[in-house]
C-alpha cells in the first residue's frame, strides 16, 4: 500500500478506522487531545502501537507498581530493556524474561526462536554479554497432534536460536495441561554479565547527537505485532495474520558482538533494541526517557522491500535491529565498527530539544507527535476485578486425600506424567555447555554457570505451578517465588532477584483481572520475605482459546549467587551410607496436585498453604548448612511430592538406592504437595552438625548401594522396587507421548 | 608454541579453544579472522566449533568463501598440525582437507551431552598422550554430525589407521562406522565432532580433552628441541 | 508408481537468511552477477496409484504436513513413471 | 535478469533420514500410498547476464559452493526473465 491510498485523518476518525488498529474510541479521543488535532494515518499507527497493552502496560501498570523493586544490590529496576543486579567485584548480572506466546501459537518454531532472539537483545542492549538462556514452556497434555507439533517445534526453535548464537540454555521448565491446548506459553529468559562502567541505557539525549540504525533491513513483517500479541489469536485465523519472519541467529550474533564492542566506545550515548512496535517504540521511548526529542528521516532507513510507507517502516517488527544514539560527528567510526561485523549502521536522524518524535519521509513531515504522549501518556486502566465463583466454591471444600489402592502403581503412573517425567528430551537439544562455564547443566534443581575469572557461580531457574495459581492466585504467586528460591538454595546459591512473565487471559474479564491482582500480591509478599526484588518482567494478556483463559501463569525467573563454587551441589545421591533427611512435615495438601489431576481428571479445592516465615527460615538454614559443606545433595519437594523427589535423587546416581521410613497416612506422606519441604543427604560424620544447623530436618533413612528404592511406613513396606524399574517409566515418557503409535 | 584460532562470522566456540590453549595450557594463542591470508607465522591452526555463517546452506560450506581458506590449505600442505572440532571438522571436509561430508543427525535433532569415545589410534601427533583403546569422555553438541563416507573411503581410512576416534557405545549422530574423528592422508589434519576444548577443566567438562592438546605441544617441543 | 516433485519456496515477503548468506558468499568468491539467492525445498515423492487420484492426495499431504503455509508456498509436478 | 533454478538432491547411495521421517509421518496420517520421500533443495538464483554466459558460471557456483558432491547431485534450469 502506498501513501496515496492511506485514509485521511478525517476518514480515520469518521469511519473509526483506528479500531482496526486496536484503539478504542476513548483512546483515539485522547490521542486527538494530546496532539491538538486529528492524527494522520501514520500518527494513528504510532499511538495504537505504543498504547497497546504490550508496549504501554496500560491495564497492568497499577498492579505492577506494587512489586518491590528495590534492594541493596539492585542497580537497575524495571523500566529498561533488562534489570541489573550487583554481584560484587565490580560486576553485575542483567536479566529479563519475555513471552512469545501468540507467535508461537501460529508458527511455533519461528515464534519460539524469535522470542529467544528478542530477549537476548534486551540483555546485550544494556551492555551485557549474554551468558545463559532459561525458558518456561506450557503446552496441552500431548494427547492432541497439534499440541505435540507445537511442543516439538517450539523446543526446536529455542534450540536453534540459542545453539547457533552460541549461548547455553542451562535451565527451564515445561508443564503440560489441557488448559494450554493450542495456546502454548513460550517464555524465554536471558542472563548476561557486565562490568559496572559498561551499563548502557536506552536514552536519546544531547541536542544534535545522531540517531543511528544498525542491523537487519526493515521489511513489512510483523506490522502490528504489538497489538496482535495483546489479543487472542485462534489457529483458524492463520491466513489473515501478518507475515512472520524467521529469526536470524547468525545476524544476531554479529549484531551482538558489534554492540558489545560499541559499549566500550565513548561515542555511545544510548542504545535500545527494536522490539515490539520496532522503530516507533525505541525512538519514542529513548527520547521520552531522556527528556529530548528525536527527528528521523525515514528515507535513510535500510529497507528490504520496495515502496514502504512511513507507517510500515515505523510499525515493522523485523528482527535483529538496534537503535543507537551517538555523539555528533562520530558516525563514521560507528559505521566502521559495525562494518567489521558485516553489519550495516547508518545515521537516520538526530536528537532535538523539542521533545517531539518527528518523522520525515520523501521531503515531507509525515508525523509529529510528542514523544512523552506516545511513551508515557497512554491511558491507564483500572480494570474491574471480581472474585470468581469457582474460588469461593474451592475455598469451601475440605482438604481430602485422593483414593489410591496401589501405591507403587501410582508412583509409576506419576513418574510418566509429562509434567513430572524427565525433561531430557527437551534439554538434550540445547547446547548446554556453550561458552565453557556451565557447572550444573539442566537436570538438577537449577542451572549454574561459573562467573568467568572468579570463583563465584550464578544459579538460575524458572518456576510456576499454575494449578495452584488457578485455585488460589495469591498463594500460587507466593509459591512460584518460593519454589524458584528453593531451587536456587538447593543448588547452593543465595537468591538475589527475580524477573517475571505474567501470562494471563483477557484482562477485560473481571475474574482474570482478579487472578492477576491477587497473584501479583502473592509474588510481592514472597519477594519481600525472601529478599528477592523484581528487576524486570513482562506481561502477556489474552492467552485464551475460544474465550477460555489459560490457567493464570505468572512465571518467575530467579537468579542467585553461589558465593563459592565449592558450595554448588546437585540433586542426586552421592555416596552410599549418607543419611537422608526430610525437612518439613507432610499435610493433606492435594489441591492442584499432580495426583489429584491424575486420579480425578481435574483440580479442585484449596491450593497448598504456604507460610512465608517458615519458608524463609528453612531456606536460610539449609543454605547456611550447604555453604558450610554439610550437605551432599539437596532437592525441594514439588510436583508429585516426596516419592517423586526421592526417585529423582536416585535416578541421577549410578548404582545407589534408598531405604527410608516415613510416618502418617501413606498417600499423604508419599504424594502430597505440602510446601516448604526439602530432601537432603548428609555424610554420617556430619549428621550432628547438620541437625544443629537445620532444625526441622528429620532423619528418615540412608542412601544404599543397592539398586533399590524401599519406602516403609510405620508398620509395613509401602513401596519397593528397583531404581531401574522406576527410572524407565520416567526417562522416556515424553518421547513415548510424542510417538503414540511407536 | 603459537596457535592460530580461526574465526569465521558466527563461530561461537573460538573462545573455548583460546581458553584451553592460552589459559589452561599456557601456550600462545591468537585469533585469526576469516579475512586474513597468511598463517605462516603459526605452529598449529585450530578451527572452532559453533555455527559459522549460521550453518546456512550446509554447515561449514559458506566458510569456503573466505580468504583464509586458501592459506589454511597451504598451511595444511606444509605438514603443520591442523585441528577442526565440531563446525571446524565440517569446514575441513567442505574444504576438501578431510574426506566425507555431514548429514543431519540420525534423530534429526540437535543433540548435546557428554559421550564416550574410544581412541582408535594413539600414535598420531594428536593422540600420543592417550593410550591405544582408551575410553575418554568428551562433550559434544551438534545437529549435523552424521559423518558420511563412501565404502571405498572407509576401507582406505581403516587401512591407513586414519580413524582416530569412534563413539564407544552410543553413536550419537549416526556416523558411518561410528566415526567421531579422522585424519588426512599426511596425518597432520584432524577433524572431530566432539569438543575436546570443552574438557580441559575438572569443574566444567572433565579433563579428557587435555591430552589431545598436550600431544600437539609435546611433539612440537620435541621437534624444536632437536632442531635447536 | 508415480513420481511427484514438490517445490517448496519461502513466501515472497519472508526473509531468507540462508539465501542472503549464500548470495554474499557467492559474491565474495567473485560471482558479482548474483542478485538474489533463495533456498527452498525439493521434495521427491514416489507413490502408488495413478496421476489422477494422486493430484488431490498430494495437495492434502502438502497442506497437512509437507509445507508450512505460514511461511511457505508450493507447487508440484506429477510425472507418471513407467513400471519401475 | 536471468532466473536459474538449481535442484539439489541427495545422491542415491546416501540415506536421507529426513525423507524417511517424512515418509513415516505421511503414512502415519493415512497416506499409505507413499513409497518413498526424498528431500533436497531448490535454490533459486537471480543473475545479471544472458543465458549463454551464465551456463558455465552456474555450473562453477554449484561445484565450488552450492553443492557438496560427496553427498549431493544437481541439475539446473535456466529461464530468461523478461526485463524486470
Ligand atoms: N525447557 C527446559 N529447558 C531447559 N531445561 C529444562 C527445561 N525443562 C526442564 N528443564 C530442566 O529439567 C530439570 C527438571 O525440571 P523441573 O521438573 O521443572 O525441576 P524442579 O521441579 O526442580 O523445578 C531442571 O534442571 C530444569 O532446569
Ligand atoms: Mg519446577
Amino acid at each position: 500500500m502506498s501513501a496515496k491510498h492511506e485514509p485521511t485523518a478525517k476518514q480515520i476518525k469518521e469511519e473509526k478506522l483506528y479500531r482496526q488498529m486496536g484503539m478504542t474510541d476513548e483512546e483515539f479521543q485522547l490521542a486527538e487531545e494530546k496532539l491538538g488535532r486529528l492524527p494522520n494515518y501514520t500518527e494513528t499507527g504510532l499511538f495504537s502501537a505504543l498504547w497497546s497493552e504490550h508496549c504501554s502496560y496500560k491495564s497492568s501498570k497499577p498492579v505492577l507498581r506494587k512489586f518491590p523493586t528495590e534492594g541493596t544490590r539492585v542497580l537497575q529496576g524495571p523500566g529498561e530493556g533488562a534489570g541489573i543486579v550487583d554481584i560484587g567485584d565490580n560486576q553485575a548480572v542483567v536479566f529479563k524474561m519475555e513471552s512469545h506466546n501468540s507467535p508461537s501459537a501460529i508458527e511455533p518454531f519461528i515464534g519460539a526462536a524469535t522470542g529467544a532472539g528478542g530477549v537476548l537483545r534486551d540483555v546485550f542492549s544494556m551492555g551485557a554479554r549474554p551468558v545463559a538462556l532459561v525458558n518456561s514452556l506450557r503446552f496441552g497434555d500431548l494427547s492432541e497432534a497439534r499440541d505435540r507439533y507445537l511442543f516439538e517445534e517450539a523446543v526446536a526453535g529455542i534450540a536453534s536460536y540459542g545453539n547457533k548464537i552460541g549461548i547455553p540454555t542451562i535451565a527451564g521448565e515445561v508443564q503440560f495441561d489441557q488448559c494450554y491446548s493450542k495456546r502454548p506459553l513460550v517464555n524465554a529468559m536471558a542472563v548476561g554479565l557486565l562490568n559496572h562502567e559498561d551499563i548502557q541505557k536506552g536514552v536519546a539525549s544531547g541536542v544534535g547527537n545522531t540517531v543511528m540504525y544498525a542491523g537487519a533491513k526493515t521489511g513489512r513483517d510483523g506490522i502490528h505485532g504489538a497489538t496482535m500479541s495483546s489479543s487472542e489469536v485462534s489457529v483458524e485465523e492463520e491466513a489473515e495474520l501478518p507475515v512472520m519472519q524467521a529469526g536470524d541467529p547468525f545476524l544476531e550474533k554479529l549484531v551482538m558482538e558489534a554492540c558489545l564492542e560499541l559499549v566500550k566506545s565513548d561515542a555511545l550515548i544510548g542504545i535500545q533494541d527494536m522490539g515490539a512496535a520496532g522503530l516507533t517504540s525505541s525512538a519514542a521511548e529513548m527520547a521520552s526517557k531522556a527528556g529530548y526529542g528525536v527527528e528521523l528521516n525515514l528515507d535513510f532507513v535500510p529497507q528490504r522491500e520496495k515502496g514502504m510507507t512511513a507507517y510500515e517502516m515505523m510499525l515493522s517488527e523485523s528482527q535483529e535491529r538496534m537503535l543507537i544514539v551517538v555523539k555528533n560527528g562520530r558516525e563514521q567510526e560507528i559505521t566502521d565498527l559495525f562494518a567489521k561485523y558485516d553489519i550495516e549502521a547508518v545515521a537516520i536522524g538526530k536528537v532535538t530539544d523539542d521533545k517531539m518524535l518527528r518523522l520525515l519521509h520523501k521531503g515531507e513531515v509525515v508525523a509529529e507527535v510528542s514523544a512523552d504522549a506516545l511513551a508515557e501518556d497512554a491511558p491507564v486502566y483500572h480494570k474491574k476485578s471480581e472474585e470468581p465463583a469457582y474460588y469461593k466454591e474451592f475455598q469451601s471444600m475440605e482438604n481430602a486425600e485422593p483414593v489410591v489402592d496401589d501405591l507403587k502403581g501410582t508412583l509409576k503412573e506419576l513418574l510418566k506424567r509429562p509434567t513430572i517425567a524427565s525433561k531430557e528430551w527437551v534439554y538434550k537439544q540445547f547446547d548446554t555447555h556453550a561458552l565453557r562455564n556451565t557447572v550444573v547443566a539442566p537436570g538438577s534443581s537449577a542451572g549454574v554457570i561459573r562467573v568467568e575469572g572468579t570463583n563465584k557461580g550464578l544459579a538460575m531457574t524458572s518456576d510456576c505451578n499454575s494449578r495452584y495459581v488457578y485455585l488460589d492466585p495469591e498463594i500460587g504467586g507466593k509459591i512460584a517465588v518460593a519454589e524458584a528460591a528453593r531451587n536456587l538454595v538447593c543448588s547452593g546459591a543465595e537468591p538475589i532477584a527475580i524477573t517475571d512473565c505474567l501470562n494471563f487471559g483477557s484482562a477485560d474479564k473481571p475474574e482474570v483481572f482478579w487472578q492477576f491482582e491477587k497473584s501479583a500480591e502473592g509474588i510481592s509478599a514472597a519477594c519481600l520475605s525472601l529478599n528477592t526484588p523484581v528487576i524486570s518482567g513482562n506481561v502477556s494478556l489474552s492467552n485464551e482459546v475460544n474465550g477460555v483463559p489459560v490457567y493464570p501463569t505468572p512465571t518467575i525467573g530467579m537468579v542467585g549467587i553461589a558465593h563459592d563454587l565449592s558450595h554448588v551441589i546437585t540433586t542426586e545421591f552421592k555416596n552410599a551410607g549418607d543419611i537422608i533427611y526430610l525437612i518439613g512435615e507432610a499435610g493433606m495438601d492435594f489441591g492442584g496436585s499432580e495426583l489429584q489431576q491424575m486420579t480425578e481428571g481435574k483440580i479442585s479445592g484449596k491450593a497448598p498453604a504456604i507460610d512465608l516465615e517458615v519458608e524463609a527460615q528453612r531456606q536460610k538454614e539449609l543454605l547456611a548448612a550447604i555453604q558450610e559443606g554439610l550437605v551432599q545433595s539437596a532437592t525441594d519437594l514439588s510436583e508429585g511430592g516426596f516419592a517423586i523427589a526421592l526417585c529423582e535423587k536416585a535416578f541421577g546416581a549410578e548404582g545407589l538406592g534408598a531405604g527410608v521410613t516415613i510416618n502418617g497416612s501413606a498417600v499423604t506422606a508419599l504424594f502430597s504437595e505440602t510446601q516448604s519441604r526439602f530432601l537432603v543427604t548428609v555424610k554420617e560424620e556430619q549428621a550432628a552438625a547438620f541437625e544443629a544447623a537445620v532444625k526441622d530436618a528429620v532423619k528418615i533413612g540412608i542412601v544404599t548401594d543397592q539398586n533399590e528404592i524401599v519406602i516403609k511406613g510405620e508398620n509395613e513396606t509401602l513401596i519397593e522396587g528397583s531404581v531401574d524399574e522406576f527410572r524407565s517409566e520416567w526417562t522416556g515418557a515424553i518421547q513415548r507421548l510424542l510417538n503414540p503409535r511407536a | 608454541m603459537k596457535f592460530a584460532i580461526l574465526t569465521f562470522p558466527g563461530s561461537g566456540s573460538d573462545v573455548d579453544l583460546y581458553h584451553a590453549i592460552h589459559e589452561v595450557l599456557g601456550q600462545e594463542a591468537e585469533y585469526v579472522r576469516h579475512t586474513e591470508s597468511d598463517l605462516s607465522d603459526f605452529d598449529a591452526v585450530l578451527i572452532p566449533s559453533g555455527a559459522s555463517y549460521g550453518d546456512y546452506l550446509r554447515p561449514g560450506a559458506l566458510a569456503l568463501s573466505t580468504p583464509v581458506i586458501e592459506s589454511l590449505k597451504e598451511f595444511a600442505a606444509s605438514g603443520k598440525p591442523v585441528v577442526g572440532v565440531g563446525n571446524g571438522f565440517q569446514i575441513l571436509t567442505e574444504a576438501g582437507l578431510l574426506p566425507g561430508a555431514f548429514l543431519r543427525n540420525k534423530g534429526l535433532k540437535f543433540r548435546s551431552g557428554n559421550t564416550k569415545l574410544t581412541v582408535q589410534n594413539a600414535e598420531t601427533i594428536f593422540t600420543s598422550e592417550y593410550e591405544q583403546g582408551q575410553e575418554i569422555s568428551i562433550p559434544f553438541a551438534h545437529e549435523y554430525g552424521n559423518y558420511f563416507v563412501d565404502e571405498q573411503t572407509i576401507t582406505e581410512l581403516k587401512n591407513d589407521q586414519r580413524i582416530v576416534f569412534t563413539y564407544a557405545n552410543d553413536n550419537v549422530d549416526g556416523s558411518t562406522e561410528a566415526i567421531a574423528g579422522v585424519l588426512n592422508e599426511q596425518g597432520n589434519v584432524l577433524g572431530m565432532m566432539p569438543l575436546p576444548d570443552r574438557a580441559v577443566e575438572e569443574i566444567i567438562g572433565g579433563t579428557d580433552g587435555l591430552p589431545l592438546f598436550n600431544s600437539i605441544v609435546k611433539r612440537w617441543s620435541e621437534q624444536n628441541v632437536s632442531q635447536a | 508408481m508415480t513420481k511427484v516433485n514438490v517445490y517448496v519456496t519461502l513466501r515472497e515477503s519472508v526473509v531468507d537468511p540462508q539465501g542472503t548468506a549464500a548470495k554474499q558468499a557467492l559474491q565474495a568468491i567473485g560471482y558479482d552477477e548474483v542478485e538474489s539467492v533463495r533456498i527452498g525445498k525439493l521434495i521427491e515423492l514416489e507413490l502408488e496409484g495413478t496421476a489422477n487420484e494422486i493430484d488431490t492426495r498430494v495437495k492434502e499431504m502438502c497442506d497437512k504436513l509437507l509445507v508450512n503455509k505460514v511461511i511457505e508456498d508450493y507447487r508440484y509436478e506429477i510425472e507418471e513413471v513407467a513400471g519401475k
